[in-house]
């Protein structure tokens, strides 16, 4: 390992931490923009969390260790998550210690705790809102591993750099199951990070919520931490896209420092756009009837398994 | 080999005279002559066993004969009449198949039992090996009789004749079995004839008559 | 010192009969709860820690024999000890010793069996079990497997007066003892030839296609019958609920791997000639089951019930991996073979554990509140926490969830499915992969229904008033379900180390074997160094440490005070138990999703009602397609026989009559 | 001499018990004459495994391995009756189901029924033999109606008409053997029924006949064996006698006819040189074993259940005679062995159960388990052992049934297996529902002697996983003796 893999590393992940919440701004802002409302600033996000953090917690009498403890896994598995997936440099000094198949079980684990914290209280809420979650999940986290697995099966490894290296560096081909596992991924990403048309993060009806039904006996910092989690998950989800969609323009192990410093606006640029594009979709798409959600993702798992017939019938 | 001794026609006329007699038990349906007809039967045997003996000088024969004499023609007769006075049962209610279908089936078995009949009088020594085959029919009457009554008195004597067939079956093919077997058999008839009196008596204290139509809460699939 | 002690197999053996004498002493004073749960359970459980040391060492040692001088006079009983039954030894082993102290501190003198009694069924059980890993021939492996069956049905029933308990026993023991016809057929087709029933001899012969394809699938039939796959799994969710708890965790957690074990014994070791594409019979059949179970598991309000039916979905799973070896044994693929077998082994271990722990946990709640119905359980993660905590070890670990020891055999599963597309069949190739989606699929969904069981049974409002009065389990119990826990993050930790270790199994089968040097010890590799790898170790020290750094940069940064108050929930309170969800509406989602595989009976409420009740029964579609015609056939062929039986003296003289003309027309 | 004893002392018993039947300790004389028995049958069984074979009194009797091992089985089994009996009968007696003269007549047939079999067992002459089988029948029919219940007398009068009549063939073939032998042995030949002596010329016999001949044999001792469709009187007669005799008679009476038939087989198949008489044994085996399983699955009655499982191990002996050869005859052997052992003991067990209930109906016996452990377990063991469950005896002898039918008759496997299923499924379901669950049962005035049934079960299970080598080859002696298959 080079010196130079370590500083990725830790860019990587002090990128994750710093760009996360702004890129979660970037995204609210174009949908105001699509809507023709005035948008927040851009750095709302930071506010909120700070804010967050200056108030004193307010606990359930009845809440248990594990629901203090889950917002400091679940941000600290999305932490771990960054420091997987190649945003910017494909020689990661972690890679090795977990696989893709793993970031899908990190995935798991901050869902898991993140239900059960939910339920913990045993407020209807809370239930009602884990179990949609699981809903999505258990449908969601196959549906990504699909996805995952056949870039795997073009690169024949599990390991996330490595598939983006191959990507990136072996020739330019258009490989149609891409194509599929692409809808898949971002049907997949909408669904898991509380969008539209799953789920509506403006909102605390009832009736539509997801994630924040599960946060509702949260406060203060506990609330921020879960926040800035499910900003990093966002992040997260963008940089497997780019990793496995567009792997373009991260360095990879051949490259020197240069190709670092290229990386960055690279990084910048990729997320501009993907945010934009995020936008148009929630604002282009009606809310679900949560009842048809699982419907929207098996759809999302069929396109995956669709683009993995694809792969093994043209090879490509 | 020409004109058979009048012995030995005399002895086929016994054999067809038993033969006549089992259809007559099948024929039968009034319980106090069947008991005379098997008492007939047990006449005929002893005769026929006696005149064996006369022609062959074979005393165990005579033993034989005596023996049947005794038991066949005396004692079971004589017991059978006191059951019926006791149990006045003298009527069997019609058999299950009537009677000439049942003489229809007997021939037929008549048929079969003399067919059955040709390799053992093949085989056998003895001047009378031709009734072998009436013994067989004999058998398979007696059998035929008591699938067809319904009083479990006849069902006994069909029992009976059944023996008298095996009986005359041992003598006209082998001039009888080893004395000690005879004895045996004439024992165990005896003592099954006393049982079976035990038994009519209780029979007859639990359903109040002999039929056998009363004999049939045991079942299968209950 | 194992020179001073003989060889492993007679410590083994040793210990075995060890296992036995403690059963036998339970029996001298049965009404007895000192002596049987306060002595011999714990002796058990050092037997059994003990056996799992000596199998361990001897795991990758040659294979060892012994001839005991009983049996049948042409057939002593035959002993062996290879790695494949020393792997399983090393499973049953540690898994009963958790178990039994558990057990120590678990039975109680109530209405069923008495203790003793128990205690010497509960050993008997677990010797049988052990024998059947050592049997090397036909007899000793029927003679060890049926007393293994009857043992455990005695126990399944020690609650007799129950009546649906009397009716699962006789279905458990039924399906087991048709099973094992179906072994016993399976080893007489297997001999081949030879007519001698040492597996020597069946190693021996050679089967044309036919025969092959007719003992590989009796074998089939028959262990699968005794694993609970699917459709011979109806005996399973009936029989392990109804079970004392620590016999659940031991059918569910060990029983099963023996099934496992002889599949294994059967397919890799015992029958040749088979093409390799005949593992595709268990690799459907066992994703089936396993979607199947888990679908099922999700719509049970049963929590015993729930988990019986999670054991049928990691059978399922066991029986993919072993298909697949199969089929990539067969495609000439030695390497990813063994990779998957390497899969089932683990996955075996993980299983014996985790199930074990559950089942375990829910004995102790079961005890604690008398209830095993999720409707009326709740909050006990504060009554209870030691249980509460090690289960939630337990759950998060047969949930897959890294890095715990579930992900580990998910994981290895998932490397063997990446090359599922080489195989060189048509068809097969495409169709495989698609397997590793349902493998995905399963395991997502048994993360959903580990949150319901442990969300609805531990956490939330408790929804019973009595709940308050439930108390934590005992001492001894706690240390059992520690055992169990600490197995499965070693398990979870350490697959560097035991995944070279079950390689071994694999070459001495002669399937393939695992690239040398995986790795250093915290590396997982098993196809090599620089493929593929995971790291448990790290990985889990990263999130640890991400944990503790954001706990501190919290603690450092802003130190304001937490203030307790009732929960808010949108202002809409005061809550009770009742307002949550219950374990039905959790499992909605699924059970609407899976409509068609249930045979439900719902009853509505009416606007109307003063009293609305809102109730729903799952039914089992393939019990009613499969079974209940079953019957019907046998109840007509017995109608049939009794018309043999009329009772008219007349037809039976008949009878005789015809069959002697019958005959005699025959020799005539 | 130990024969004579063996022979004299049931008939003196017999007396004796006639004679004192009813009084206060006859239960214990009966045991004692019942001992007696069994230490000369042990004398003799010694004789044989030091001496081998032997004849005695001009050849009129004789022991060879196989009847002399079933000698020692009856002497045993008959004792250990008597033991069950003594309770049980003083029971049935403070029940008021049984009158003194009916108990003097229970003691005396018992002791004529145990000499008659073991005179049936040791005779060489097979005139004197089927002599012996009639007078068993006799001695029985009195016992079966001894309750004089209409269900009682109706199962005793079927037993004595079918046997009878079975019987009667089984004459008629005895005789057309002895025409068959005459033509060998010479006129009158002093040992024309002896079966040593038949045994030595089998192979001159005249084959048609001896065919004709087995026929008749085999419906006659068949009857006796309870083959389908010559059985009907079985279950009747076990249902319906006092439970000792049915344990004996499953036990013992239908092992000795069916040693009859076999004796028979010998000899035919010597005469023909050819194995349809053992065909012929197989079909009546499969017919029994798969008639009498699925009839089990309707049976409310303990005792007829326990009849009707009785016929399909008959027949399952019966299946592997046919098949012949050291392997199969040697698992037959110790079928009958362990049947024997394992039946008598479920009928002691199931004896006490009916007491205890009052009613021999399986729906109204309930929870034996904990009202007395002792007869709960007995059943249900007893029955786990029955059904072929390992690791007891039944199972090794069903093995080696299966693996050999496997190697001979592939296609009787399927069967055998199929009814074995049945058998388990119905007899298991009623014997569970029988021990366990709640109870309503009562207190017995005297408490039952269950040492039999547990000594029987030990013996079983003992056989089970290991053969003493003395009783292997023993077993492999009289193996060789019958012979037969290929």
């Amino acid at each position: 390992m080079r010196p130079i893999d370590w500083l990725t590393q830790v860019l990587e992940v002090v990128a994750a931490l710093a760009v996360a919440p702004l890129f979660q701004g970037w995204v609210n802002q174009c949908r105001a923009w699509l809507q023709n409302r005035r948008a927040p600033p851009l750095w709302q996000t930071y506010r909120a969390i700070r804010k967050l953090f200056h108030k004193d917690a307010v606990i359930a009498t009845n809440a248990s260790p594990l629901f203090r403890v889950a917002p400091y896994v679940v941000f600290a598995t999305m932490l771990t998550a960054a420091a997987v997936i190649p945003s910017m440099g494909t020689r990661l000094p972690f890679s090795p210690a977990a696989d893709a198949i793993a970031l899908v079980g990190l995935f798991a684990t901050a869902r898991m705790f993140l239900a059960l914290a939910a339920m913990d209280v045993g407020t209807p809420f809370g239930t009602l809102g884990a179990r949609r979650e699981m809903m999505v999940g258990f449908l969601a986290e196959p549906a990504l591993l699909m996805v995952i697995f056949v870039a795997a099966l073009i690169s024949s490894t599990t390991a996330l750099p490595a598939i983006s290296e191959r990507l990136a560096t072996g020739p330019l081909v258009l490989s149609p199951s891409l194509a599929f596992t692409g809808v898949a991924f971002t049907m997949v990403l909408l669904a898991e990070n509380g969008r539209l048309p799953i789920d509506n993060p403006a909102t605390h009806l009832e009736l539509t919520m997801i994630h924040e039904a599960m946060l509702l006996e949260y406060s203060a910092r506990h609330l921020a931490l879960m926040e800035f989690a499910s900003a990093l998950k966002l992040m997260n989800y963008a940089c497997i896209g780019f990793a496995l969609f567009v792997p373009w323009g991260t360095a990879t192990s051949a490259a020197g420092p240069f190709a670092l410093a290229a990386a960055i606006p690279a990084l910048a640029v990729k997320l501009v756009v993907a945010g934009a594009a995020l936008a148009l979709i929630e604002t282009a798409s009606a809310k679900l009837r949560v009842f048809r959600a699982p419907e929207f993702l098996a759809t999302a798992f069929l396109f995956a398994v669709l683009g993995m017939l694809v792969h093994l019938l043209l090879g490509a | 080999m020409g004109q058979m001794p009048f012995v030995m026609q005399l002895l086929d006329t016994l054999a067809a005279l038993l033969l006549l007699l089992s259809f007559a038990m099948l024929a039968q349906r009034r319980i106090a002559t069947l008991v005379e007809l098997f008492a007939l039967q047990g006449g005929v045997l002893c005769a026929a066993t006696l005149l064996l003996a006369w022609r062959t000088g074979d005393d165990n024969l005579v033993l034989s004969a005596a023996l049947t004499l005794g038991v066949k023609v005396l004692a079971l007769p004589w017991l059978l009449r006191r059951m019926i006075r006791r149990l006045d049962v003298y009527w069997d209610t019609d058999p299950l198949l009537h009677i000439p279908g049942t003489m229809l089936v007997g021939v037929l078995i008549v048929v079969f039992s003399f067919g059955l009949a040709q390799p053992i009088s093949a085989l056998a020594s003895t001047a009378t090996r031709s009734a072998i085959g009436i013994a067989v029919a004999v058998i398979l009457l007696a059998f035929l009789t008591m699938i067809t009554r319904r009083k479990a008195m006849s069902q006994v004597i069909g029992f009976l004749s059944m023996e008298n067939g095996l009986f005359f079956g041992a003598m006209s093919a082998t001039y009888g079995m080893p004395m000690i077997v005879e004895l045996g058999v004439a024992l165990d008839v005896l003592v099954a004839m006393l049982v079976l009196g035990v038994f009519f008596f209780q029979i007859r204290e639990q359903f109040d008559s002999l039929d056998l139509e009363r004999l049939e809460s045991h079942q299968g699939g209950r | 010192m194992t020179v001073a002690l003989g060889a492993p197999l007679e410590q083994i053996l040793a210990l075995l009969c060890a296992w036995i004498a403690i059963g036998a002493v339970g029996l001298v004073r049965p009404a007895s709860l000192k002596i049987a749960g306060r002595t011999l359970f714990p002796l058990g459980a050092v037997c059994g820690a003990a056996i799992a040391v000596v199998a361990a060492i001897h795991l990758a040692q040659p294979p060892e024999r012994m001839i005991l001088p009983i049996g049948l006079p042409a057939l002593p009983m035959h002993l062996r000890l290879d790695a494949l039954s020393a792997t399983f030894l090393v499973l049953l082993g540690a898994a009963s010793a958790g178990i039994s102290l558990f057990g120590a501190g678990y039975f109680r003198v109530g209405q069923g069996t008495a203790p003793g009694l128990l205690c010497f069924e509960y050993h008997l059980f677990l010797a049988s079990m052990g024998f059947v890993l050592l049997a090397d021939d036909a007899y000793a492996f029927m003679v060890a497997w049926e007393t293994m069956a009857v043992s455990s049905y005695f126990l399944v029933t020690s609650q007799h007066r129950i009546g649906e308990i009397r009716r699962a026993g006789y279905l458990y023991l039924l399906i087991a003892h048709l099973g094992a016809l179906a072994i016993l057929l399976c080893f007489g087709v297997l001999q081949g030839g030879s007519w001698r029933f040492t597996f020597d001899a069946m190693r021996a012969a050679h089967l044309s296609g036919g025969w092959a394809a007719a003992a590989f699938l009796l074998a089939l039939a028959g262990f699968g019958a005794k694993a609970g796959l699917v459709p011979l799994h109806v005996w399973l969710p009936e029989a392990h609920p109804a079970a004392p708890s620590p016999v659940s965790a031991l059918m569910s957690g060990v029983m099963l791997k023996i099934a496992i074990y002889g599949m294994l014994r059967v397919a890799f070791d015992l029958l040749h000639g088979l093409p390799g594409w005949w593992g595709l019979v268990p690799v459907a059949l066992g994703l089936f089951s396993a979607l199947y179970g888990i679908v099922f598991a999700a719509a049970q309000t049963d929590m015993k019930r729930l988990l019986a039916y999670s054991s049928i979905e990691n059978v399922g799973i066991l029986f993919t991996g072993l298909g697949l070896a199969m089929v990539f044994r067969g495609a000439a693929m030695p390497t990813v073979a063994a990779l998957a077998l390497v899969a089932v082994l683990y996955h075996a271990l993980n299983h014996a554990f985790m199930k074990s722990l559950l089942f375990l946990g829910t004995g102790s709640v079961l005890h604690s509140t008398g209830e095993r119905n999720l409707g009326r359980l709740g909050g006990l993660i504060h009554r209870m926490p030691w249980v509460a905590w090690l289960t939630l070890v337990g759950v998060l670990a047969i949930a897959g969830l890294p890095p715990l020891n579930g992900f580990v055999s998910e994981w290895l599963l998932l490397q063997a499915f990446l090359h599922a597309h080489e195989v060189p069949y048509p068809f097969v190739d495409m169709l495989l992969p698609l397997g590793a989606g349902m493998v995905a699929l399963v395991g997502a969904l048994a993360g959903y229904v580990m949150v319901k069981f442990y969300g609805v049974v531990f956490l939330g409002q408790p929804r019973e008033p009595s709940l308050a009065r439930a108390h934590d389990a005992g001492r001894t119990e706690r240390a059992g379900l520690a055992w169990l826990a600490l197995g499965c993050v070693a398990l979870g930790l350490l697959p560097a180390t035991i995944v070279p270790a079950l390689g071994t199994v694999a070459s001495s089968l002669g399937v393939g074997s695992l690239p040398a040097g995986g790795g250093p010890w915290w590396m997982l590799a098993p196809l090599g160094p620089q493929s593929i790898s995971y790291a448990p170790p790290v990985f889990a020290g990263t999130v640890i440490a991400g944990v503790l750094l954001t706990m501190l940069v919290v603690r450092l940064t802003y130190r304001r005070p937490v203030r307790r108050a009732p929960p808010w929930t949108c202002g809409a309170g005061p809550l009770t138990g009742r307002t949550q969800d219950t374990a039905e509406g959790f499992g909605q989602p699924i059970r609407h999703f899976f409509t068609p595989w249930f045979a439900m009976r719902r009853s509505l409420p009416t606007p109307f009602d003063a009293a609305p009740r809102y109730s729903v029964e799952i039914g089992d579609r393939i019990w009613r397609a499969l079974y209940e015609p079953l019957a019907g056939w046998v109840d007509r062929g017995a109608a049939i026989c009794a018309v043999f039986q009329r009772g008219r003296i007349s037809t039976y003289l008949l009878y005789a009559l015809a069959t002697l003309c019958l005959l005699l027309a025959l020799v005539l | 001499m130990d024969l004579f004893a063996l022979l004299v002392t049931p008939l003196a018993g017999a007396f004796v018990l006639a004679w004192i039947g009813a009084g206060r300790r006859a239960p214990e004389v009966n045991a004692a004459f019942s001992l007696g028995t069994f230490a000369a049958a042990c004398a003799l069984s010694w004789r044989v495994a030091t001496h081998g074979e032997a004849t005695f009194a001009n050849a009129q009797f004789f022991v060879d391995p196989f009847n002399a091992f079933l000698v020692a089985l009856t002497a045993f089994v008959g004792l250990t009756t008597s033991l069950f009996s003594r309770p049980y009968m003083r029971i049935e007696a403070a029940d008021r189901r049984v009158t003194p003269g009916g108990l003097r007549l229970y003691h005396a047939m018992y002791q004529l029924f145990i000499g008659t079999m073991l005179l049936a067992l040791t005779t060489n002459n097979l005139g004197l033999m089927w002599v012996a089988m009639e007078a068993a029948t006799l001695s029985t029919v009195l016992l079966v109606s001894l309750y004089r219940t209409p269900a009682a007398l109706e199962a005793g009068w079927k037993y004595f008409i079918l046997c009878g009549v079975g019987i009667a063939q089984a004459l008629f073939g005895t005789i057309l053997l002895y025409i068959a032998a005459e033509r060998v042995l010479g006129a009158q030949g002093v040992g024309a029924l002896l079966w040593t002596h038949l045994d030595a010329v089998k192979g001159e016999l005249e084959p048609r006949v001896l065919s004709i001949a087995f026929v008749f044999l085999l419906v006659g001792y068949g009857t006796k064996t309870g083959l389908v469709p010559l059985h009907n009187w079985l279950p009747d007669a076990h249902a319906e006698g006092p439970t000792p005799i049915s344990a004996v008679l499953s036990g013992l009476l239908l092992n000795v006819a069916i040693y009859a038939v076999v004796r028979c087989k010998v000899l035919v198949e010597g005469s023909l040189h050819s194995a349809w008489p053992g065909r012929m044994l197989i079909g009546f085996g499969l017919v029994s074993v798969t008639v009498a399983s699925f009839s089990l699955w309707r049976q409310r009655d303990i005792k007829r259940l326990f009849a009707f499982s009785s016929i399909e191990h008959m027949g399952l002996v019966a299946f592997a005679f046919g098949m012949g050869g050291p392997v199969a005859n040697f698992a037959a052997l110790l079928h009958m062995t362990v049947h024997s052992l394992t039946k008598s003991a479920i009928f002691f067990a199931a004896g006490h159960a009916a007491q205890k209930s009052g009613s021999q109906s399986i729906d109204r016996i309930r929870g034996l388990a904990t009202v007395s452990p002792t007869v709960g377990w007995g059943l249900m063991i007893g029955a786990l052992a029955i059904l072929g469950v390992p690791p007891f005896g039944v199972f090794a002898s069903e093995f080696l049934i299966l693996t050999t039918a496997m190697r001979d008759h592939p296609w009787a496997t399927p069967i055998l297996l199929l009814s074995f299923a049945v058998a388990f499924a119905a007899i298991f379901a009623r014997v569970q529902s029988m021990v366990f669950g709640d109870t309503t049962l009562r207190r017995l005035p005297h408490s039952p002697a269950l040492l039999p049934v547990f000594v029987h079960l030990g013996l079983v299970l003992m056989l089970g996983l290991f053969i003493p080598p003395f009783l292997a080859t023993w077993y492999g002696a009289a193996a060789r003796l019958i012979g037969g298959g290929g």
